[in-house]
């Protein structure tokens, strides 16, 4: 029993991580509206974030700010072990603006789709390009 | 002390230059126009003085960023591969930005601003991701280029919204694959510099941990959807055949290339040729797989009747050829790989600015567009053909080069089904090129027929357009005629360890 | 199709979740990831630089590098979606779309508005300001500016809020963050160092090069945050009027 | 073991199955404007989980952007088009 729990309580995080990236590329992939596909992309790049943000979680530590920091001379003995990994913070941070910009791009490609076909089903615009 | 900061100039040049145009070039479209050159002049003389550096000096030079030592902060490094690669790409850049003159202001009448800053963004996004030495960083750049590669795109004719957005899609999917990838060997290893990675990854254990290998599929594949490889190529020739002039003579050229180059860098810098070989042991089904890609670009290449759409196609089977060299995992192979991607930027180049020539002169993409080419426009009728002949690998063009030496590797390993492959590619290009060379020689260019009693005036595109085409139909010429100087100086340098 | 795509999810995610096992516990102190760099940036960074906040320290100056070539992606996506959605004739005229008509206008909102936006403003500021001791920095202050723009067009109108904030300086203004950013960089190349080392400016400013990264980091996070306040509210103002910046939501 | 000293765990096993549901909602329903709401409701709830895994400064961007901007965005969109998506 002991066991199962600390398989199951050293994973989880990656698991929802992970589930999330599957159920955000099916919405990329299998989705009909034009959308709901950049709600899938959302999805997606918001569950990579999760999975690198778990990699940086230290149990027992806290947060990436040197706690009195300001003087120079204090810092002499910095534990590390006291403060989660700071770097996938840093990469997250700039995976997050690559996700908003590539959103906004995605929606005014979309609003230009539907004003030249007048909807955004994918089929709909199949059928009108073959017409 | 300049001489040691010309790395970074290859970079800023373009970087700057389009943001510079977006603050003072609201007004005038000259001034922008002059102030794109000024920016891709100097990432050129840049990535020329640094590619002498290179070849003179022993081994790759670093650049140090904001000067914090490797593993902790962000290099540059330029090899003899990044530095060849970073030659091709700033002076192609350069030769489609005083193409784009005229073809511009036809096809995008408003905001050229715009379009040239995101030109310079894209360019100085696919020189960063040649140079630099971080995987992270390799991803914001990937991120870039594709961007202002979507924005390109979709300033294009007929279905490019819809092209664009299935490239958007698709190409998202690539990127966070990538990323996912990079996740995937950071919680093994906690480093995120390709030197560094390669060092920890080269122990047994890693080679046998499922992570790794999961890391190292998500990358590769992130990267096969980037470059338009065998199953993902789907979204390639709809979003580059709607595009304008310029954006195909850009993009076609240099993204499928940059990405082989990633490749090729991602496999060799970051795992080994230990691991992929040996551990993995993809080889032959790799190989088959780039005999798909090759035969189906070229079957698809022959049932087009517009000239971009098979072009196109044609880019579909090189980077099938490219892919192909790599994975047959021997020296031979391998250089001619990176050979080819020397002179496959400037074949398809040369091809797109020619067609792109007739299309501003006739207006017409079908194989229709190219009666009577000969007569009307000389020069470009001169430069296709040369771009054709390289395509198809008739000897003093760079193409029958390439096609030697990946040959040559395919028949050293036994791998027969790659020659043929090959073989089977040239005929079918020998094919679509006669045949636009036989539209070209023999149709009547008058709808009415009698076409052989007019007068046909000489009606070539400006020079404007003429002296770049030029300049990469002679280079491929060159090329060729170096072969021997090029092999030993660059190419023999770049072969990984282990091959 | 869809049950295909629905089948190979299932198992390249059943195979994801499978090699979990591989991977190192959630939260062990001992992952590689979390004894290999990050303890030299926790130990060393405040001696380094001189900034408590060590996603800042990394992100403004050890990867500074990076957040350069992020801003300009936050500039690209503003020019890509001005590029493809803006129209300056009006012939095309757009698929009649069921927009909301806004039937007057609603005090309570706009006066609340109008009490917010200062302090939002505000706020911003001391979050870009704050950021080397505390969460935020310049990304996230600029955002809120951003922000602050998004909630007067939502609550009065687009082109009254367009007045205030041009199309023309919103792009000035995307563009001169790129710039301050690149320039600090530049300026260090040109004072004999490398690019984007802000110990350069030591000299120059007749400051300690401990001084100097803070600053140069600071610097770095204004520029951002004015690339990112332009193009947040430049995307709104697109994406909410079609393109025509005639009205908003 | 590592559950006892874990930060606030039971506010995480609480958290993920809430992502998850709201991430399948957002694909699910056919309003396109409800979807762009639950979009903005699943970044919130991705920015308290990376706030508990005390990732402060992404949960502060994740709040303004993916919360904020981007669900205003969706937003802007989904009243510009037909707001009955097929699925």
């Amino acid at each position: 029993m002991d066991n199962v729990l600390t398989y199951i309580v050293s994973g989880y995080n990656y698991w929802a991580a992970l589930i999330l990236i599957m159920i955000g590329m099916y919405g990329m992939i299998a989705k009909n509206n034009l959308l709901k596909k950049v709600i899938g992309m959302s999805i997606f790049q918001s569950a990579i974030i999760l999975f690198y943000i778990s990699i940086s979680y230290k149990s027992n530590a806290s947060i990436p700010i040197i706690a009195h920091g300001h003087g120079v001379a204090d810092h002499t003995a910095i534990d590390p072990n006291l403060y989660v990994n700071p770097l996938p913070h840093v990469l997250m941070l700039t995976a997050i603006v690559v996700g908003v910009a590539t959103l906004g791009v995605a929606l005014a490609v979309l609003q230009k789709i539907y004003r030249v076909h007048g909807t955004i089903e994918e089929d709909e615009i199949l059928e009108s390009i073959k017409e | 002390m300049i001489a040691a900061q010309t790395p970074i100039l290859i970079l800023l040049a373009p970087l700057f230059s389009g943001i510079l145009i977006t603050i003072f070039a609201q007004k005038s479209k000259n001034v922008a126009f002059f102030l794109l050159i000024l920016g891709m002049v100097g990432s050129f003389s840049a990535a020329c003085n640094v590619l002498l550096q290179v070849l003179q000096g022993s081994g790759p030079i670093h650049y140090r960023l904001g000067d914090w030592p490797p593993p902790f902060g962000i290099e540059l490094v330029i090899d003899h591969l990044s530095g060849m690669v970073l030659f091709m790409v700033s002076g192609a850049a350069l030769l489609t930005a005083i193409y784009s003159k005229h073809t511009v202001e036809v096809e995008i009448p408003d905001r050229i601003h715009h379009y040239y800053t995101l030109y310079t963004l894209l360019v100085s996004g696919l020189l960063g991701m040649v140079a630099t030495g971080d995987v992270f960083n390799l991803y914001v750049l990937l991120e870039i280029s594709a961007l202002s590669s979507y924005a390109l795109l979709a300033r294009g004719r007929g279905l490019a919204y819809i092209a664009t957005f299935k490239y958007i899609i698709i190409g998202t999917i690539g990127a966070s694959f990538y990323l996912l990838g990079v996740g995937y060997l950071y919680i093994k290893t906690g480093t995120l510099n390709m030197a560094d990675l390669s060092t920890m990854l080269a122990t047994p254990e890693m080679h046998q941990s499922p992570s790794i290998k999961i890391g190292f599929i998500f990358i590769i594949l992130g990267i096969w959807i980037k470059m338009a490889f065998f199953p993902l190529q789907g979204w390639l020739p709809n979003a580059y055949s709607c595009a304008s002039t310029t954006t195909s003579c850009l993009i076609a050229p240099l993204m499928t290339k940059v990405s082989v180059y990633i490749m090729i860098r991602l496999m060799f810098s970051v795992f080994s040729a230990d691991y992929i070989f040996k551990t993995l042991q993809w080889q032959q089904f790799m190989v088959w797989m780039a005999c798909i890609a090759i035969v189906v670009g070229s079957v698809s290449a022959l049932a087009q009747r517009n000239l971009k759409r098979m072009l196109c196609y044609i880019v579909v089977a090189e980077v099938g050829y490219m892919v192909g060299g790599v994975w047959l995992a021997n020296s031979n192979g391998f250089s001619g790989a990176v050979y080819h991607i020397m002179s496959d930027v400037m074949m398809t180049l040369c091809l797109f600015m020619a067609v792109g020539a007739v299309i501003y002169k006739t207006g017409e993409t079908s194989l229709e567009a190219m009666r009577g080419i000969f007569r009307r426009m000389p020069i470009t009728a001169a430069a296709f053909l040369v771009g054709g002949f390289s395509i198809i690998g008739i000897p003093p063009t760079c193409g029958f080069f390439s096609k030697w030496y990946l040959i040559t590797g395919a028949i050293e390993t036994g791998q027969f089904h790659f020659v043929i492959a090959l073989l089977f590619s040239s005929l079918i290009n020998a094919i679509l090129f006669f045949r636009i060379i036989e539209i070209g020689f023999f149709s009547p260019f008058d709808e009415n027929g009698h076409g052989t009693h007019q007068v046909i005036v000489v009606n070539e595109a400006p020079a404007m357009m003429l002296v770049p085409m030029v300049i990469s139909a002679a280079s491929l010429i060159i090329i060729g005629l170096y072969t021997r100087f090029l092999m030993s100086n660059i190419v023999q340098w770049t072969i990984p360890v282990g091959l | 199709m869809k049950r295909l795509t629905l089948l190979l999810t299932l198992i390249l995610g059943a195979y994801l979740i499978w090699s979990v096992e591989d991977l190192p516990e959630w939260g062990d102190p001992t992952s590689p990831a979390s004894t290999y760099l990050s303890p030299h940036y926790i130990e060393n960074i405040v001696e380094e630089t001189s900034v408590p906040n060590l996603v800042t320290a990394i992100l403004a100056d050890y990867r500074g590098y990076d957040t350069m070539f992020e801003t300009v992606v936050v500039f690209c996506a503003g020019l890509t979606v001005l590029t493809i959605l803006r129209r300056t004739e009006r012939k095309n005229k757009k698929v009649s779309t069921p927009r909301p008509q806004r039937e007057g206008s609603d005090i309570i909102l706009q006066n609340t508005a109008r009490l917010l936006i200062p302090p939002m403003q505000l706020f911003a500021l001391y979050v870009i300001a704050h950021g080397h001791h505390s969460p935020g920095g310049g990304f996230q202050g600029g955002v809120i500016l951003g922000a602050s723009f998004i909630l007067l067009a939502l609550s009065y109108d687009l082109k009254k809020t367009l007045k205030r904030f041009k199309e023309s300086s919103m792009l000035f203004y995307s563009g001169l963050g790129v710039l301050i950013y690149a320039g600090i960089g530049v300026v260090c190349l040109l004072l004999g160092k490398n690019f984007l080392a802000y110990a350069a400016w030591s000299n120059f400013l007749g400051i300690t090069e401990l001084e100097a990264h803070s600053h140069g980091m600071l610097g770095v996070e204004i520029g951002v945050a004015i690339t990112v306040m332009a193009i947040m509210f430049s995307l709104y103002a697109d994406l909410a009027s079609g393109g025509d910046l005639d009205e908003g939501l | 073991m590592i559950l006892d000293n874990t930060i606030l765990w039971q506010f995480d096993v609480l958290l993920l199955p809430m992502v998850i549901i709201c991430a399948l909602a957002a694909l699910t329903i056919k309003d396109l404007v409800g979807a762009a709401i639950v979009t903005g409701a699943y970044s919130f709830l991705m920015c308290l989980l990376w706030t508990e895994m005390l990732a402060v400064d992404v949960a502060f961007t994740e709040a303004a952007v993916g919360a904020g901007v981007s669900t205003i965005l969706l937003l802007a969109t989904a009243l510009h088009i037909k707001r009955k998506a097929k699925d």
